[in-house]
Order: structure tokens, then C-alpha cells, then sequence
């Protein structure tokens, strides 16, 4: 079981979803992040004075899966979330030890 | 006539004047609740200066306009001159029992900017901002007095052997603005994601709060507006166009909320604000013709139809985010109608001349107003890049966000 | 008598209808932002509804009710017939020197709407929404007008040998919504975790700006409500109820603003703007009765009480989110009072009559809304189901939100 | 003189004075919006207590200091007693033509709170509540009284050869407020963070449509204060200060606009916002004196000006949240000068008398004002710690927040 | 020492916070984040056009903590969570490395 | 490669972002928490009732990184992010087993 990270461009979630939700991952969590990176804001200015927001805001997903699903999602993301400028993000990857269905108290792979 | 009733008319007419002043903030509330809050600076901004505007061009050239004197009576167009020179005896009641030339002048400014304010909310979110503000100062500068001019400046409306009629601006007002608004939304096109293969989708506006401040400041200013009108303090005139206005747009409340619950089986607040306005700029037309009655049932007709209107331009495609069209423009003619059909002058005749007043204005706004749009289409570009909409027209056209310390839910 | 002035005190009633007008915003803003922003639609939406059914019910019904003419002076009820029909010479001053038929109609409705308006706060974030609609429709459209009728329609209390007297409405109309409200909140009981085994929770109002806002214009409309009561512009009198309001809003506040200071250790703003409403309610009775240093003393007083019988409620568990009770109740109580203790008609005597008119009026106001409110809480209910007042009613009562960008704290 | 013109006048001067006292709702919503969401309670607690101390204190001395009569024309200060009481025929033309005793009492009073209202702008988000308080009493009650009686109270800015002339107070009221508020400023020194060495950073006000119907009420209200200053009803005379009074704000708009774009190369719509209010202090001297070209021109330089001065103050480090400085001291310098510059009594001896008069009024408020603020900063300290400051003066001082319901950015 | 992530019902928050707390679990971390999943957010209507929001708000909570204490978390979790209806949402477990105190630089379980 | 994740005080990112930042770590994404803890809320009052938030809004950092930078980032953290109040908040390491540059699809060390 392990468990996919992505930090992506928050426009890009629709497509990402889409394209995962056709492998049939039928759960996922997101949310807004800040994220620090290569990316830079674009400039605000206020009163004559300019700045700009030292983060980007990003969504985060997170989706716990079967090793066989795995490979397909980070496929989608790099093809869905790719625009090729800096600011594109990152997926990790981690090991889930352990997952339960609160509802049931199902635990093992048919709880993801 | 005499000093003190002189005086008294023209301190009703100044009150007007700034209750008048004021719907301009109530348009601005109004039209940034019901959008978004990435677009919010940019609709605040476009409200700001088109008082501004209105009251600048108005001084300059708009007065003259559409007060061209009785040399221009009967005709399509006149001219004063240009800017504002004091008439012999400008402040007595020789001038008009009414008012002073100031008043007079100050009062039809205040008039003057409305026209782009309707427009404003209907291009809302994806307008470009230069070309909006070079639209709103040619159509409040020229087409609005112009169309003022035929009626209220004595042009041919006013001298047809049935004059038409519209007491304080059904047509000559709000429809000059909800024609433009008509143009300009369709020219723009819909919002992105508005209108999506998979059908319609909504975009809620980001602050009730704010749209019903907005609404009952307008509501108040209508006081203004419609009392004004009067041109005198006269008891019983006024008097009486204030029950109706009041009458009207109550009516207009429940027009809507009944409208909007048997059609969508929910009480949708921005409906019967809807509702409330499109029963005031119903009664506008015939604010002092009508008895309480029938200014109960024609702002309740007002507010029902802007119901099945605000569907028929989603239906049609025309996106217009605050209902800015169905209120003024379907409201305006519904009005200016209303006028034949119920109190003091109704009458098969008097249809027929509300009928030619709302084509001639009809015409030349929707021309005019297209001419404006169109030719900036095709040249500048009226609206903003994909980009631009997407991240919104405040960070993009002011660099600024109109809520920096509160999070955004998406 | 002439035209001038009749004309003149004619102005100043329209103006000061106005100005009544917009305490609806003023009520509108206060409540929405003392409650939570899951409930705000909701509760714009009933301030929005009660000033268009206060203008129609009181044009239907409400009106020939409370001024049902001389034929019922001294009596508990009197109907003059049903909607409106203009007298003979209703807009000349041999109607009224003070104003126009419909002038006299339109102020006394905007009048009307206020008594709900004050219980919607009082019963904010779980009632019903239909019920109270109900409600607000019986209340506006019969109760309200019967009372006034009582004192100012020429009833009862107004022909006792010393008459019992309220300038504009500390009982007549204050009272009148706080008893609603006191009942309204009783049967209702408190929302779900304000009263815990734990101890009582703090329910934050969700926009500290919009109630600010609310305050000012109410003290605004304040000038109307008082002002417009002297029923001519007489520049004494008028002029006296000016500074009489202004101070007794201004040592509300500090009244409130000492009390509250002492009692929690914290400057609560929330204190101070009720503060300065009960210093308003208080000097409502006499405004016109009292010298700048008694308008202090009440306002003063006023101010004080709310702190306390915000405090009070809650200890007994009535759960009131923006203190309507304690402003309008206890400090429509407290005005009521005052007349017998300063100014102008002080006295043993006065205070029995004030005494009388404060019973008969809490009685069957106490009556009449327990006989709505429980009725409907017996038949159709008046109360939200648990989830729905969780999740908030916007999302429920309307399938909307107030705020759809705004990412919430919890 | 008569009874009829008389009441007319007087209820002007009634209807100016709610006008005026709206402008401090339209302070509190600019102060608030243009600040962060974590000071929103503390400044709007300020500008709510403000108009509280402004009523009280000036009825129980500064009217009286203010208006010492005859006894005292030509003089530095005079007292003509402590409180209220009532002249002779007060409520009669013998005792003014345009105004009740008590009329001329409140409408004066309005006035009074505006000039602290001013200074809570530049010192907000660290200075300490109480201190700020005590400011405010002192300032309003006392200081501003003896500045306006050397003008309106026939003191001896009046009684020079060639009198100083203020017609509504650019000096008298705005720059009085503009130079506590640069002092104020100047003695706490800026916000934790504003200047730093990697230079200077933006602080973005919380709340732009907060902002926005801040300025269009207080342009709402400039109407009352402008036209009430006639202190007639004079047709001529009012109607021609509605208008240069519209006219400036509008120019203001564009004078800003254009040096803002020109500099910035953006839309900044809180520099259009502050331009407006430029306008209209810059034309507030002269507001009687200008043609509509003149009032343009004044507008317009006041707009420009503002932008300039809100870089310029930055620039020398002094923090002015929301720009107060530059609109309330540069504007109303400007205004004051104006007077010597356009208009009716241009001429060199006015500029001198103006300058003259600039020069007292600013030596005697930077003396005052540095008087209370130094000594309190030596003593109990003005200036909230640093902890307070970063958290919040909310949850400090007041220990509650504006917005609980909303999640901040950050 | 592991890392048990719960994907709950926010209204289930309180309850399920007194449960562990019980258990001497005295830190916790949580935040608002978006669900994908079986349970379909409430329907909305905005003037007239009926839209349903894609997501559905939830809580995340993360308790790093000692072996032993993991099963009866999970059970607090399991128990005080349920409502057995769809929406009720999941636990995860991962592996923690290390953890450590900024206070004092305690390092280990002390650190929990 | 290590995931670093640390709970901190929100005032304190600033200078520990400066001090990563230095050690080369050009890339972390934090967001907004809330934490139960020792430390305990300023007590808040609203009309007369005292109260007191449950949780102390916290920031969440996240930093994937290579083994050889943990030691170092730590420090940065403990050393920056240290009042010695109670409420200055704990640091937990996790193994990640893979990263992904959406970018371009590198993969391995040289995606951090
Ligand atoms: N090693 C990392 N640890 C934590 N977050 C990271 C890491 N690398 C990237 N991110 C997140 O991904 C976001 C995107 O990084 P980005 O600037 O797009 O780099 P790239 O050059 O790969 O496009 C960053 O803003 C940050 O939030
Ligand atoms: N495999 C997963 N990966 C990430 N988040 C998940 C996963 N499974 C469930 N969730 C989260 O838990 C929430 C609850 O899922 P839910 O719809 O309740 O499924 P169930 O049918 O188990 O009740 C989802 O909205 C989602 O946020
Ligand atoms: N074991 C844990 N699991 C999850 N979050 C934790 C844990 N320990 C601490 N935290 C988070 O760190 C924050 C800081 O803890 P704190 O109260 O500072 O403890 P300390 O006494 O170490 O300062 C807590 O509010 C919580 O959000």
C-alpha cells in the first residue's frame, strides 16, 4: 500500500482528478499548500509600494493506493499537471503501513 | 410663485440630488456581491470612477446636450454650447419654480452616470478596464443626454400629439443602460466555465452582505430618483410618488420570492433583490399616475418577470452576473408599457407611443452601444486573456486583492 | 396655516420616512453581524422580507387599524375599512397641517415593519424560516397596528385623564418587537451549544464591521424615527428631538462602555453598539421632553441596563445572539418610565400612566406572539431540525452560501 | 426674514447635520478597510466611540469655547459658560435667521468629532486604546474649539483687515485632525515591519469594498458638510456648493488616478479613493467662492497632490495606515491656499491672510497635539508592545476578533 | 513511533478528540482539507442554476505517537468516528523515523 | 531520501525559511494547522462569556530532502524555531521512497 503526495498547480487539479478517477482510484483528499520553489509570485502593488507574496499557492493530493495503481496515477499527474514551466510541482512517494474504512471497520486494501 | 416655496422646492431638489448620488454606492455594493472575490477591486474601481465620469463629461458637454433649449424643440439632437455658463437669473425662481440652474444641473448629473453603472454589472469579471472606461465616458457623455434630449429636453418623444411618457426614467434611463448592458454581455461572451458542454454552471457571487446593502441603498437613493422627479416639492405629487415607489418595490419582493420558489423550490435572496429593483425601475415610468394598487401590481410583475428573465438570458447564453439586464432593460420596458396600461393616462393610444418611445431609444442605444463595443472588439479588445479571468481581474488589471488577509476556499 | 409651511413640514415628514426607511438596513447589517456567517443568508433574507410585508400589510390593513378615526377615540380596536382611499382633501392641510394622506401612510408604514424586524434578531440562527414569515405577517399586519392605535390612534390610552405618553415609540413600537422577541427566543429555545453541562459558550458574531454599520445607520434612521414624530418641522421642537437623540446615543455608549469595562475587564464593541441602541430606545419616549443633561442621564442608564440584562438573559437561558431583548425590551421599558421620572411631564401621577401603558402593552403583546409562535410550534414547528442548524441555515433553509469564496475557520 | 424661510433653513441645517454625522460611519468603514483584519475591532471601537466624545465633551464645554460671543471677537480664547443653556428666543430668527439654538448646537457638534475621527486613521494598528482615548477628549473638547473660535467663533483669524477665510473648514476642521494625525504618526513611529532594511514593505488594507463605501459616504455627507456651512437655505448659495463640491470630488478621482497611474503603472483604486477625499477637503475652503472650472482645477490638484504626499510620507518614514495625512493637512493646506489662488476673493493679500492663517492654526495643533501625545508616550505609553502588535490589537485589547468565522491567509 | 492519519467527519472532531485524550495522547495535529469519495456533497442553487460542490470539507488529524498507543487510537477513531453511513472516512498508518522536541531538542518517544 | 515535516509557531518561519534556505533546500511547502497541545490559547470574550479556542494555529512544514541535508535542516529548525515556551512544536522524519519533478519527469534526488 503506499501512499502518493503531489504538489500541483491548483489549476490543474480537474484534469489530474479526471484522468485518476478513470483508473478507478475512487478516493482522494486534497488542499491548499504554500509552497516556496523555483516559481516566483507575480508582483503586487499597494499605495505606490510593490511586493510580492513570497509563496505560491498550491493544492495538495494525497492518495493511498495499491502498488498496481501506483505507477498509472503518477503517469496521470505528470501528464495531466505538466505544463512545462517551472512552478509544475512535485509527487513523493511513501509506504502505508496500514489502512480502515471508519464506517466499517474494513482494514486492508478494500479499505482504500 | 414666490421666495419661499422656491426655496423649499429647491432644497427637495438638492436632497434628491445626494439621495440620487448615494444609489451609486448601492450599485457598486450590488454589483461586487454578486460576482467574485478575484474580480472585486476591478468592479468597485469601474463604480468609482464612473460618478466621476458621469458628473465630469455631464459638466463639459451632456447638460448642453440633452438641455439644448426650446431652439431644438421637437428635434433629434441639440446643442447648448459647451460647458456651464450661468443663465440670467440662474438662482431665482425665474429660471424654474423648482430649482436653481445649479440644482437643476447638479441633479440630472447625478442622473447622468447611472447609464454605465447598469452596464458595468452585466460585462462584469471579464471586461477589460481602459475600453470600459472610454465606453462609459463616450455613453454618458453623448448617447445617454442624447436620448434624455428627446424626451425630457423637449425632442420629438415629447412633442408627438401623444407624447410618450416616462416620468422619471424607465426608458430614458434604465434602458438606455440596459441596452448597452444587453450589447456589451453579448458581445464579451459568457464568463469562462460559465456555460460548459455539460451544461450551465453557477458562479455564485462572494458577498450577500454586501448585494443587499447595496439593494436597499438603492432602494433609498429611488426616494431621490423617483421624488425628484417631481422637479418641486409639491405635497401631494411627491407624497404620492413615494407610496408608489415604496409599493413597488415591495410588491417587486414578493413577485420574485413567489417566482423564484415555484420555479427553483428555494428562497434565493438574490432573486427578490432582483425582484425589489425590477419593481422600482418599473414604477419609474409612472410613479405619479399610479394609485397604490396598481403600483402594487406592476412591481409585482416587475419582480416576477425578472425571474423568468434572468433564466431566459442564461438559456440564450447572454451571461450577465448580477441580472443587471433582466432588471433595468426588461424592467425599463416593462415600466415605460405600464404607463399605457394602468392609472391617469392609460389608454390604447398612449401604448402605442410607449410602444414608439421604447423602439426609437431601443434602436439607437443598441446601435450605438454596439458601434462603441464593436469597433473596440475588433481594435484594442474589450476583454481580458483566458489568464487573466482565470486568476482574476484584480490581481491582473490592479495588482491588488480586495481581501489579502482572508483565505480563499478554492 | 399656510402652503409654505405646510409644505415645509410635508418635506421634512417625506425625509424623515426616508430615513426610517433605511433603519431596515441598519437592522439588516446589525443582526447579520452578530450571528454566524452560516446563517446569514438567512438572516438577510427575513430583513429583506419584513420591510416589503410591513409596507404591504400595513397598506392592506394595518393603517385603517391604527388610525381607525375619531368614531373609535377611547376604544381597544377599530378598523376604518380595508386598504387605501384617499380622504377628501388629502394633500392640503385641512387634512393635517403636517402632511399629505400619503405622507401620513407611508411614514407610519416604514414604522410598521420595525416591530418584527427586532424579533428576527432575537430569534436568529434556528427559527423556521416559512413560521416566521407567518409571524412577522400576523404580528406587523394586526398586532402591531391594534397597540398603536391604543396611544396614537386616539385609543384608550391615550384618553386616560393623564394620558399615558411615548413621544415615538419606546412602547409602541420598541416594546412591542422586544415582547415578540422575549416570547419568540423563549419557546425556541437557545441554539445548540450555547448552554452547556459545561457552562454557557460564547457564540462570536461573524462580521464585527457589518454590525458597526448597522448601529450608525440606526442612529442615522434614528433622527427620523424621532425627528419625523413631532409631525411638522416645527424648528424648535425638531431641533430640540435632534440633540436630545444624539446625546442619549452618546452617553449609551458610554454607559455601556463603563458598565461593560467594569463587569468583563475588556472593551466590547458589541456592548457599546447596543448601548448606544438602548440610549436611542430610551430617549425615544421622551425625546421631546427632555434638556440635553436628562437626555445624558437616560441614555446614560440606558446604557448600563443592556450590559446587565444582556448578562441577565443569558443567565436565565434565553438565548437572544443580538441582545434585541435587552436593547428593546429593557430599554423600552426604561424610556417608558423616564417621561414619569424627567422633563417636562415628570411626576407620581405619570409614572402610574406610563406604568399602565407599559402593563396592558407587555400583556397582550406577551399574549398574542405566545399564541402565534406556540401554536405553530405545536402544529407546523417553529425550530430547524439539530443538522440543519448545525451545518447553518443558508445552506439548508436557502441551498446557499453568504460567502462561497471564503475559506472558513472552522 | 420670516417664519416660513426660517423653519426651511433650520431644516436644512437638520438634514446637514445628519449628513455630517454619517461622515463618521464613512471614517470608521475607510479606517477599517484600509487597515488589517487583526486591528478591524480596535478602529472601529475608536471611530465608534469618537462621535460619542465629540457630542458629549462639546456640549459640556467646547461649544461654549467655541462660541464665546461677542464679549470675546477678536480674541485667542473665551468661554462663554459651562453646558447647555437655552438664550433668549432660541428657538426663533431672533436668535439666527438659518438655525435653532439647538439647531446650531448639533449641526456644530457633528463637526467637532471629525477632526479626532482623522487622527484614528494615521495611528491605527499600535496605538494604545486608552491613551488614544484620553487624546481624543482633550483634542475634541478643547483644542478644536479654540482654533475654530479664532475663525467661526469671530476670533482673530476673523477679524484680520483681510480676514483668513475657511469657508467649511479645510483648515479649521481637516488640517486641525491633519496635524495630530502627522504628530500622532511621527511620535509612534511606524508599524513593526513598514520600513525595513531591505526596504520598504506594503501593508494591504484587509477590506477594499469597506474602503469603498467608506469614501462614498463621506462624499455623501461632504454635501451636508459643505452645504450646511452656508447655514441657509439659500438656493444660490447651496445649490453652488453642491456643485463645486461634486465637481472637485469627481476631479480628485482623476487627478489620483492619473498621477498613480503615471507613477505606479497601475490602477490603484485606494489612491482614487483617497484622491476623491483630496478633492473634496482641497475645495471645502472655497466651496462658495469656486465656478465649476475653478472647483475642477482645486479637485483635481488635490488628487494629484494626495499621491504625491502618501510617496513622500513613506519616504520619510512616517507610517499613515490610510493615508490620512496627505488627504486631511495636504489637502486642506492646499484648499486653504486655493482660496487666495481662485475664485471670488483670489488676490495676494488673501494668499497671505490664508498662509497666515495655515501657520497658527498649524503651530498651535502641532504644539497641542505634541503636548498630549509626547507627554502621554513619557508616562503610560502610547504604543502598544510588540507581542500585541503582531498579534493583533483584536485579540489584545479587546480580546475578541472581527472575523471568527473567516480562516486569515496567514 | 508511528504516524496515524484520519480522514474524519469534522463534526465527529470533539468526540473523538476527548477519546484519545483519555488515552494520554496530549498532541495532535489537524486541519481542514477536501474529500473525494462515495459521499456527495449537498446540492446548491444559485439563482436558479442547481450546482453541487465537488468536494466534500473534512478534517484531517495526524497523532504521531508510541506503538502502544496506536491500536486504542485507532479504535477511539474507529469508534467515536462512525456513523456508518458513506462519508465517514479512513485511517492510515505510516512509519515515523524520529521525532524531536524544539523546545528542548528531546528527541525519541520523550518527544512525543 | 527523508521527508522532514516540523509543526511550528507561524511567527517563526521566516527566519527558519531563511535559515534552510541557506543550507540549499530551495524547495518546501508549508500550510496553516491547528494544534493540540501543552500550550494554551489567549482567552478570549464576547459579550460577557469568556472563552478559549480549542486549538493554536500552527504552520506545517514540509521538506523532502536529501539524507545528507536532514541533519543540517534539523538544526535550522531546532535552532530558529526555539522560544523555549511550551508551544515551540516537534519535528517528525519519514523515509520517502521516490520523487517526481512534474516538470520534466525526472525522477530520484535530482527532482528535489
Ligand atoms: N523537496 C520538496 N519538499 C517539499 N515541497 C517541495 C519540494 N520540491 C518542490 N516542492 C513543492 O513543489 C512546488 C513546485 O516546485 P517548483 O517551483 O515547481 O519546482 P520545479 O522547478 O520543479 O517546477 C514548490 O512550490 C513546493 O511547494
Ligand atoms: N485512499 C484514499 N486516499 C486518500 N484519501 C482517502 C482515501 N480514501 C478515503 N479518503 C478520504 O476519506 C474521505 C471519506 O471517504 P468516504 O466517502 O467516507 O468513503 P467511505 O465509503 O469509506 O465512507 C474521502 O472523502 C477522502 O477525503
Ligand atoms: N505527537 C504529535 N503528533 C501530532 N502533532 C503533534 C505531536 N506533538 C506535538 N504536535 C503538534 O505540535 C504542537 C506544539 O506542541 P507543544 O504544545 O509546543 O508541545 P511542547 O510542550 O513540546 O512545546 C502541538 O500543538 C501539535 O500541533
Amino acid at each position: 500500500m503506499k501512499k502518493i503526495e503531489a504538489i500541483i498547480r491548483t489549476s490543474k487539479f480537474e484534469e489530474i482528478y479526471t484522468c485518476v478517477s478513470g483508473l478507478g482510484v475512487k478516493f482522494l483528499t486534497f488542499y491548499e499548500v504554500k509552497g516556496m520553489g523555483m516559481e516566483h509570485a507575480r508582483q503586487q502593488t499597494y499605495r505606490g509600494v510593490a511586493y510580492e507574496p513570497t509563496y505560491i499557492p498550491r493544492t495538495k493530493l494525497e492518495i493511498v493506493t495499491v502498488e498496481e495503481l501506483v505507477e498509472p496515477v503518477i503517469d496521470c499527474i505528470l501528464k495531466m499537471g505538466k505544463t512545462g514551466e517551472v512552478g509544475d510541482g512535485k509527487i513523493f512517494i511513501y509506504e502505508a503501513l496500514e489502512a480502515y474504512r471508519i464506517r466499517n471497520s474494513d482494514t486492508g486494501e478494500i479499505a482504500l | 410663485m414666490n421666495q419661499e416655496i422656491f426655496t423649499i422646492n429647491n432644497l427637495w431638489m438638492m436632497v434628491a440630488t445626494i439621495l440620487v448620488f448615494i444609489m451609486h454606492l448601492g450599485f457598486a455594493s450590488l454589483e461586487a456581491g454578486l460576482t467574485r472575490a478575484k474580480n472585486t477591486v476591478n468592479i468597485l474601481f469601474k463604480n468609482t470612477i464612473i460618478p466621476a465620469i458621469g458628473l465630469l463629461t455631464y459638466a463639459f458637454i451632456g447638460f448642453n446636450l440633452m438641455y439644448p433649449g426650446d431652439d431644438f424643440a421637437g428635434s433629434f439632437i441639440g446643442l447648448a454650447g459647451i460647458g456651464i455658463t450661468l443663465p440670467e437669473g440662474w438662482d431665482t425662481f425665474a429660471y424654474n419654480e423648482g430649482y436653481t440652474f445649479f440644482t437643476d444641473f447638479i441633479f440630472q448629473a447625478m442622473f447622468a452616470a447611472t447609464a454605465a453603472t447598469i452596464v458595468s454589472g452585466a460585462v462584469a469579471e471579464r471586461v477589460k478596464l481602459g475600453p470600459f472606461i472610454f465606453f462609459s465616458i463616450l455613453y454618458v457623455g453623448i448617447c445617454y443626454p442624447i436620448v434624455g434630449m428627446w424626451k425630457w429636453g423637449g425632442g420629438f418623444l415629447d412633442s408627438m400629439d401623444i407624447p410618450f411618457y416616462d416620468f422619471a426614467g424607465s426608458t430614458i434611463v434604465h434602458s438606455v443602460g440596459g441596452w448597452a448592458a444587453l450589447v456589451g454581455a453579448f458581445l464579451l461572451g459568457p464568463r469562462l466555465g460559465k456555460y460548459t458542454e455539460s451544461g450551465m454552471k453557477a458562479i455564485p457571487g462572494h458577498n450577500i452582505p454586501m448585494a443587499t446593502i447595496g439593494v436597499f441603498l438603492l432602494w433609498f437613493g429611488w426616494f431621490g430618483f423617483n421624488g425628484g422627479s417631481v422637479l418641486t416639492a409639491d405635497p401631494g405629487t411627491v407624497s404620492r410618488v413615494f407610496v408608489t415607489t415604496a409599493i413597488a418595490g415591495a410588491s417587486g419582493a414578493f413577485g420574485a420570492l413567489i417566482a423564484s420558489y415555484l420555479k427553483f423550490k428555494t428562497y434565493d435572496i438574490t432573486m427578490v433583490l432582483n425582484g425589489i429593483l425590477a419593481g422600482l425601475v418599473g414604477i419609474t415610468a409612472g410613479a405619479d399616475l399610479m394609485g397604490v394598487g396598481e403600483a402594487a401590481i406592476i412591481g409585482f410583475i416587475g419582480g416576477t418577470l425578472v425571474v423568468f428573465a434572468v433564466v431566459f438570458f442564461d438559456r440564450i447564453k447572454i451571461d450577465d452576473p448580477v441580472g443587471a439586464i433582466s432588471v433595468h432593460l426588461i424592467g425599463g420596458i416593462w415600466g415605460t408599457l405600464a404607463v399605457g396600461l394602468f392609472g391617469d393616462l392609460a389608454g390604447m393610444q398612449q401604448v402605442l407611443s410607449q410602444l414608439i418611445g421604447i423602439a426609437v431609444v431601443g434602436a439607437f442605444c443598441f446601435a450605438t452601444s454596439w458601434l462603441i463595443f464593436f469597433s473596440m472588439k475588433k481594435t484594442i479588445g474589450i476583454r481580458v486573456d483566458e489568464r487573466e479571468e482565470l486568476e482574476g481581474l484584480d490581481i491582473n488589471e490592479h495588482s491588488m486583492q480586495a481581501y489579502p488577509d482572508f483565505a480563499s476556499k478554492n
